[in-house]
C-alpha cells in the first residue's frame, strides 16, 4: 500500500492558508454586533470556503457554494435586516458560560473523532475506497458522461436530488407563506432611482441581464461534462431576475414574472422531476430508472449522431433523463429564488399592523 | 518560449495582486466614502485585469483563454457600474465628499468614530 | 508534526462548527443566530469534502484515457501509486461527498430562507428581534384569556 | 384474528412499485396542489394523495408479511452505489401509522383550516402538508443514512412555516416555531456530522452495508463520535429529554391540522430512526451500544416520564398541557425500547402506535372546538359537555386511553409495557411507569373536570359543535381508541412483526 506522506506542499500550504482566513472570519463574525458587518463577512466566509473547495478538488460543490452563500444567501440575509434591525444587543458576559462550555464539548468530540480519521487525502481510507472508488470505475459503464459528481447526484443518487427538489420547493412555499401574502411595499422604485441618476446602472443592466441568463443556460447544459448543472444554473438565472427587479424596481419585474407563475414553476419542476420517475416506471423499469426512459422502440429511432456518442446508444436514456432531471431543478431553483426575493423585497416594515387591520 | 510566457505571466500576476493589495491598503487609510470606492475599483479594474492577463499568459492559446477573455470582458462591464451606483447612491443621499477638511479633523474624530460607520 | 498536518483540515473544521454554534447559542439576535446556523452547516460540509480529497487526485470530471491530459497529470506522480489508486492511469478525488454537500448546502439555504421568513415575521409580530424582550412579550401573553374568535 | 398474509390490497403491478409510490405519490400531489386554483381542489388533492399513500402501505402490510423485508432499488442501481428503501415490519408499521395520520388529518383539514390559515394560503398550506407526509414517509422507508437525512428535511423544512402559521391565531407561534427551527436544524446537522464520521469509518452510506461492515470494526474514536452525533442530533428531533426544549411551543401554538398530525408522527419518525441505528446499524452487543441504553437512555427516557409529566400537571395551558404529555410519552417509548428485548420493543412500538391514536384523537377534539371557541386555559373548557357532547365525549375517550382506564388501548398499551419490563425483571421500570401513570391521571383529571363537571361562567363566549367534516374523523379516531382496547390484535401483531424486524432473533 503506497499512500502519499503527508509532505508540506504547494497544495498543502494554500489548503492551511485559507482555513487560517476562514478562522479569521469566523472570529470576526462571533465577535461583530453590526449586523450588516457580519453578513458581509458571511458572504466572505462563503467565497473563501468556495475557493478552499476549488483546492480540494470539489469544483461542482465550490460553484454551488458561490451563488448560494455569497449570492442568494446574502441577499436574503440583507432584505432580512431592512425589515428588521441592523444591531444586535449586546449579550451579557455571564451568559456566555453555558454556551461556551456546550460548544467546548462538542468540538472536544470533534476532536477526539478527527484523532482517528484517517491523514488528509489518504486514497486507502475507507470513504475512498469502497463506494467513492466504485462510483468512479461504473460511471463510464453505467451512465457515460465525463462528470461523475453529475453523474451520481442524477443517477445513482437522483433521489436524494429529488428530496433536495423537494426541500427548495418547500422553502419557497414556506417563505410565501410567511411573507408573500398580504400588504404589499409600494412596489414603484423610490424616485431616486427613477431619475437619471442611474443611467449607466440601467444601461449596463439592459446588457447585462440576457448575458447572465445566457450564462445560466451555458451552466445548465454544460453541466454533464463539467463543473455545473441544474441548482447552480437555476441560482444565476434567479439573479438575472433579481438584478432586473433592483434596477428596474419590482413592479416591473412582477409583471413579467408574476409570484404566481413562479410559485407555479416551482411546483412545475419538481412535478417533471417526479414524472421522468414515474415515465420509467411505467415503461418497466423502476422509479427514475433512466435506461427505461424511452421504450426499445423510440429508442431505435434516436440517431446516433445526436449526442455524438454513437457506440453507447445504451446510455440514451441516462443522457436525456439527466438532462430532464436537470431541468426541473433549474425551474424549482430559479423560480423558488425568485419567490423567496419577492417574499422579502415586497414586504414592509409595517406589514403586521396593516394585516391586522384587513 | 512557453517558458518566457509563463515568467511573465507569473509576474503579471504578482503585478495584479500588489495592486489590489494597495487597493485594500487604500480602502482602509482613505479619508472618505468617495476616495475609498475609487480604491476599491482599483482592485476591481487594474488588478484583476492583470491577474486574468497573467493567466491567459500562463495557459496559453487555448479554451480557458477564452473563458478568462469573457471572466475579463464581465468584470470590466461590472465592476464600474457598480463603482459608479455607490457613488451616485452615496451622493444623492446627501453624503458630502470630505476631502477639503481631512487635514484638520483627522486626529480627533477619527478616534470618535469607528471605521465604516462615518455617515453624517 | 505530520500528524497535525494530516489532521489540520479536521481540527480547523471542527473550530469552525464550533463558532458557528457558539453564535447560535450565545446570541440572543435572531437574525445572527441563523448566521451563525448557517455557518455551522456549512463547515459540516467542510468536513465531508476533506474526507473526499484523494492526494494529487484531480477533480472527478473523466479525462480522456491515454490523452495529453491524462499524460500530463500522471506524469506528477508516483506510478506505482497512479497503477493502485488511478482509473484509466488518473487519479480522482471521491465525488460522492461532493455530491452529498451539494445537498446539503441546498438544505442549508432552504433553511436560511425560512428561518429569516419567520424572524421577519417575528418583528412583525413583537416589534424585536431580541430573544429576551420576546421572551418577556410571550411571557405576558400567557396569562392572558384565549382571543375570542 | 386477521392474517396479513393474505392481504392483497393493489394489482401487482402496483404492488411491485409500492416503496417507491408511498413517497412519490404525496410528493406529487403537493405540485398539484400548490398548482390547484381553489382551497377545495387543493383539499381533495391532499385527500386523494394522502388516501394513495395509505393504500400503499397497506399493500406492504401484505408484502412484508409474506416476504419478510421488500427492497426496492431506486434508479435500478443495487446499493451500496444505488440509494434502496428497505421496507421490513418495523418501516411498514411506521408508514401505515404516518399515513392513516395523514388521510385522518387531511380529511379533518376540508372543515377547519379556514379557522386557523387565511384563505388565499389554502392551496400552499396543503402543498406544505403534503411534503410534510411526503419526508415522514420517505424517512420510514429509506435505507439509506444520507437519503433519511434529506426526507427528514423535507419534512422539517416545510413544518417551520407551517407552525409559524399558527399566529393568527397566537402571535407565540412565530418564536415556537423559530426555536423549532433552530433545534431542528442543529439536530440534523448533528446527524450529518455522525454520518460524515460513519462514513468515513465505512466508506458506506447504505445502512445494511454500514451495519455489515461496522460489525467487522473495533471501536475507534470515528465510530463512537459517529454514534454519540447521531444519537444526540435524533435525539434533539425526537424530543428526547432534556433536548425536548422546543417540543412545547411548536405543538401548542401550530394550527390544529398540523398540531394533529406532528403530535402522531414527528417525534416518532425519529424515535424509529434512532431505535434502527442503535439496534439494526450499529452491530448488536458492541460495548458503547449496550452501555448507551442502559446507563443513558434509558434513564433519560425515566425522567422524561416523570419530569414532563409533572410540568404538564403544572401548566394551565390546555395544548401545552398536552404537548408536555408528549413528551412525557416519549420517555414511555423509550423505556420500553430500552429493554432491548423483542417483547419491550414491541410493546415500546404499541405504546407508540397507541399514543399516535390518542393524542391524534386529543388534538382533534380540541381543534374541532378551537373552530368556535379561542381555546386556550383548561378553565376556558368549563360547560363544554353540554354545547359540544361529541367533541366533549371524543375528547373524553382520548383522555381517557391517555390516563390509561381499562377497555382503552391506552390501557392495554400500558400493560404491555408492565409485562415486559417484569419479564426483563427491570422493577424500576414499572415503579417509573406507575408514578408517571398516576401524574398523568393528575392532569387528565383536571381537563376532564372542566369539561364534564364544571357549568360554563355566566357570559363566557358558548362553544358550538364542531361540523360534521371534523366530527367523523374524530368520532373514528375515538371509536378506534376504543376498539384497539377490546381487540388489539392488529397493532399487536404489526408491533410484533416490527420488534422481530427490529432486534432479528437475537433475544
Amino acid at each position: 500500500m503506497i499512500a502519499l506522506p503527508p509532505s508540506f506542499d504547494a497544495n498543502l500550504a494554500i489548503d492551511i492558508v485559507l482555513l487560517v482566513m476562514l478562522l479569521v472570519v469566523a472570529g470576526a463574525i462571533v465577535r461583530t454586533r453590526n449586523l450588516l458587518a457580519a453578513i458581509i463577512l458571511f458572504g466572505i466566509y462563503s467565497l473563501v470556503s468556495a475557493v478552499w473547495l476549488v483546492v480540494m478538488d470539489a469544483p461542482d460543490v465550490a460553484f454551488t457554494e458561490a451563488v448560494v452563500g455569497a449570492g442568494i444567501s446574502t441577499i436574503v440575509l440583507l432584505g432580512a435586516i431592512l425589515l428588521t434591525r441592523g444591531e444586535a444587543e449586546k449579550t451579557d458576559w455571564r451568559r456566555l458560560a453555558a454556551p461556551a462550555l456546550l460548544c467546548v464539548a462538542v468540538g472536544g468530540l470533534l476532536v477526539y473523532a478527527a484523532m482517528g480519521l484517517p491523514a488528509l487525502g489518504d486514497a486507502a481510507s475507507p470513504a475512498n475506497a469502497h463506494v467513492g472508488r466504485a462510483y468512479l470505475e461504473a460511471t463510464p459503464r453505467d451512465i457515460g458522461i465525463p462528470n461523475m459528481v453529475t453523474a451520481v447526484l442524477a443517477s445513482y443518487r437522483g433521489f436524494d436530488t429529488l428530496g433536495e427538489t423537494a426541500v427548495i420547493f418547500a422553502a419557497g412555499i414556506g417563505v410565501a407563506l410567511m411573507l408573500g401574502f398580504g400588504p404589499r411595499a409600494s412596489l414603484a422604485p423610490p424616485p431616486a432611482v427613477i431619475g437619471d441618476h442611474h443611467v449607466v446602472l440601467r444601461v449596463s443592466a439592459k446588457f447585462l441581464i440576457p448575458l447572465i441568463a445566457l450564462f445560466a443556460f451555458y451552466v445548465q447544459f454544460h453541466g454533464d461534462l463539467g463543473a455545473g448543472g441544474g441548482f447552480q444554473a437555476g441560482v444565476i438565472m434567479a439573479a438575472a431576475i433579481i438584478l432586473h427587479a433592483l434596477v428596474f424596481g419590482l413592479r416591473e419585474t412582477m409583471a413579467a414574472v408574476p409570484p404566481r407563475v413562479a410559485r407555479g414553476a416551482a411546483s412545475f419542476g419538481v412535478l417533471l422531476y417526479a414524472g421522468v420517475g414515474v415515465a420509467c416506471m411505467v415503461n418497466g423499469g423502476g422509479f427514475l430508472d433512466y435506461d427505461f426512459l424511452f421504450p426499445p422502440a423510440i429508442e431505435k429511432q434516436i440517431p446516433g449522431w445526436l449526442l455524438g456518442d454513437p457506440d453507447h446508444a445504451h446510455h440514451w436514456g441516462q443522457h436525456f433523463g439527466i438532462m430532464l432531471i436537470e431541468l426541473g431543478v433549474l425551474l424549482t431553483v430559479a423560480a423558488t429564488m425568485v419567490t423567496i426575493f419577492y417574499g422579502f423585497a415586497g414586504r414592509t416594515v409595517d406589514a403586521a399592523r396593516q394585516e391586522a387591520k384587513r | 518560449m512557453g517558458d518566457v510566457l509563463s515568467w511573465a505571466g507569473g509576474g503579471l500576476v504578482i503585478v495584479g495582486v500588489a495592486l489590489s493589495v494597495l487597493g485594500a491598503v487604500g480602502v482602509l487609510r482613505f479619508p472618505d466614502f468617495y476616495t475609498r470606492i475609487h480604491a476599491a475599483s482599483i482592485t476591481d479594474t487594474g488588478g484583476a485585469s492583470l491577474v486574468l492577463l497573467g493567466l491567459c499568459l500562463i495557459a496559453g492559446l487555448s479554451l480557458v483563454t477564452l473563458k478568462l477573455v469573457f471572466v475579463w470582458v464581465f468584470v470590466m462591464l461590472t465592476t464600474p457600474v457598480a463603482a459608479n451606483a455607490l457613488a451616485n447612491a452615496a451622493f444623492s443621499s446627501g453624503h458630502k465628499p470630505r476631502i477639503g477638511a481631512f487635514q484638520i479633523v483627522r486626529t480627533d474624530e477619527r478616534r470618535k468614530t469607528p471605521r465604516g460607520t462615518d455617515q453624517p | 508534526m505530520s500528524f497535525i498536518l494530516s489532521h489540520f483540515n479536521y481540527i480547523a473544521v471542527a473550530t469552525l462548527m464550533m463558532a458557528g454554534l457558539f453564535i447560535v447559542f450565545s446570541s440572543g439576535n435572531l437574525i445572527k443566530r441563523m448566521i451563525g446556523l448557517a455557518i455551522f452547516q456549512t463547515s459540516t460540509g467542510l468536513l465531508y469534502i476533506s474526507l473526499a480529497k484523494v492526494s494529487g487526485g484531480t477533480a472527478a470530471i473523466a479525462v480522456e484515457p491515454a490523452s495529453a491530459e491524462a499524460r500530463d497529470l500522471a506524469s506528477r506522480l508516483d506510478p506505482a501509486y497512479v497503477a493502485q489508486h488511478g482509473i484509466d492511469g488518473v487519479v480522482y478525488s471521491n465525488p460522492l461527498p461532493h455530491v452529498l454537500i451539494l445537498t446539503a448546502i441546498v438544505v442549508g439555504v432552504a433553511t436560511l430562507a425560512v428561518g429569516l421568513a419567520i424572524a421577519v415575521r417575528v418583528r412583525e409580530a413583537f416589534g424585536s428581534v431580541e430573544a429576551d424582550e420576546i421572551e418577556v412579550l410571550s411571557r405576558i401573553e400567557s396569562t392572558q384569556p384565549g382571543p375570542q374568535t | 384474528m386477521i392474517s396479513f398474509e393474505t392481504l392483497h390490497a393493489a394489482p401487482p403491478a402496483l404492488v411491485a412499485h409500492a416503496p417507491v409510490l408511498m413517497v412519490a405519490a404525496p410528493l406529487i400531489a403537493a405540485c398539484a396542489a400548490a398548482l390547484s386554483p381553489s382551497a377545495r381542489t387543493s383539499w381533495m388533492i391532499s385527500v386523494t394523495g394522502s388516501i394513495f399513500a395509505a393504500w400503499m402501505a397497506l399493500a406492504l402490510v401484505g408484502e412484508v408479511a409474506r416476504r419478510g423485508a421488500v427492497d426496492y432499488a431506486i434508479g435500478g442501481f443495487a446499493p451500496p452505489l444505488g440509494i434502496a428503501l428497505h421496507i421490513d415490519g418495523l418501516s411498514v408499521l411506521m408508514a401505515l401509522l404516518v399515513s392513516s395520520a395523514g388521510v385522518m388529518a387531511s380529511l379533518y383539514s376540508g372543515h377547519s383550516l379556514a379557522a386557523d390559515v387565511r384563505a388565499e394560503k389554502h392551496t400552499l398550506f396543503q402543498s406544505g402538508f403534503l411534503l410534510c407526509q411526503t419526508g415522514l414517509l420517505g424517512l420510514v422507508s429509506t435505507g439509506d443514512a444520507f437519503n433519511a437525512f434529506v426526507f427528514l428535511e423535507v419534512s422539517s423544512i416545510g413544518t417551520y412555516a407551517l407552525v409559524a402559521i399558527g399566529e393568527k391565531r397566537d402571535r407565540r407561534a412565530l418564536p415556537a416555531a423559530f426555536n423549532y427551527l433552530i433545534m431542528g436544524t442543529i439536530g440534523a446537522t448533528f446527524y450529518v456530522i455522525g454520518i460524515g464520521f460513519l462514513y468515513a469509518a465505512t466508506g458506506t452510506l447504505n445502512m445494511a452495508d454500514m451495519a455489515a461492515r461496522l460489525a467487522t470494526l473495533s471501536d475507534s474514536s470515528v465510530v463512537q463520535a459517529g454514534f454519540a452525533f447521531v444519537v444526540v442530533g435524533l435525539g434533539i428531533k425526537a424530543a428526547m429529554f432534556p433536548l425536548h426544549g422546543w417540543l412545547p411551543g411548536a405543538y401548542s401554538y401550530a394550527p390544529s391540522l398540523i398540531a394533529i398530525f406532528l403530535a402522531a408522527t414527528a417525534t416518532k419518525t425519529s424515535i424509529y430512526l434512532m431505535a434502527r441505528f442503535v439496534f439494526d446499524v450499529f452491530p448488536n452487543g458492541a460495548a458503547f451500544g449496550q452501555g448507551f441504553i442502559t446507563s443513558v437512555l434509558a434513564p433519560l427516557a425515566a425522567a422524561a416520564a416523570i419530569v414532563c409529566s409533572l410540568q404538564a400537571v403544572f401548566e394551565k395551558e390546555i395544548r401545552r398541557v398536552l404537548a408536555f404529555s408528549s413528551v412525557a410519552q416519549v420517555g414511555f417509548i423509550l423505556l420500553g425500547l430500552s429493554l432491548a428485548s423483542v417483547a419491550g420493543a414491541s410493546a415500546g412500538l404499541f405504546y407508540l402506535a397507541a399514543h399516535a391514536l390518542m393524542k391524534m384523537t386529543l388534538f382533534m377534539a380540541l381543534g374541532g372546538l378551537a373552530i368556535s371557541l379561542g381555546v386556550r386555559r383548561i378553565d376556558e373548557l368549563a360547560g363544554v359537555a353540554r354545547d359540544a357532547p361529541w367533541s366533549a365525549v371524543a375528547f373524553g375517550v382520548g383522555a381517557a386511553s391517555l390516563a390509561g382506564v381499562p377497555l382503552t388501548v391506552g390501557f392495554l398499551a400500558k400493560w404491555r409495557l408492565i409485562e415486559a419490563a417484569l419479564q426483563a425483571g427491570q422493577i424500576w421500570i414499572v415503579a417509573v411507569l406507575a408514578v408517571a401513570s398516576l401524574l398523568t391521571l393528575l392532569y387528565v383529571g383536571r381537563m376532564l373536570e372542566a369539561i364534564f363537571f364544571r357549568p360554563a361562567p355566566a357570559g363566557a363566549q358558548r362553544a358550538r359543535e364542531a361540523p360534521v367534516g371534523v366530527l367523523v374523523p374524530l368520532l373514528v379516531l375515538a371509536g378506534l381508541n376504543i376498539w384497539f382496547g377490546l381487540d388489539a390484535s392488529l397493532p399487536e401483531q404489526l408491533a410484533n412483526a416490527a420488534a422481530r424486524a427490529l432486534l432479528g432473533g437475537a433475544s
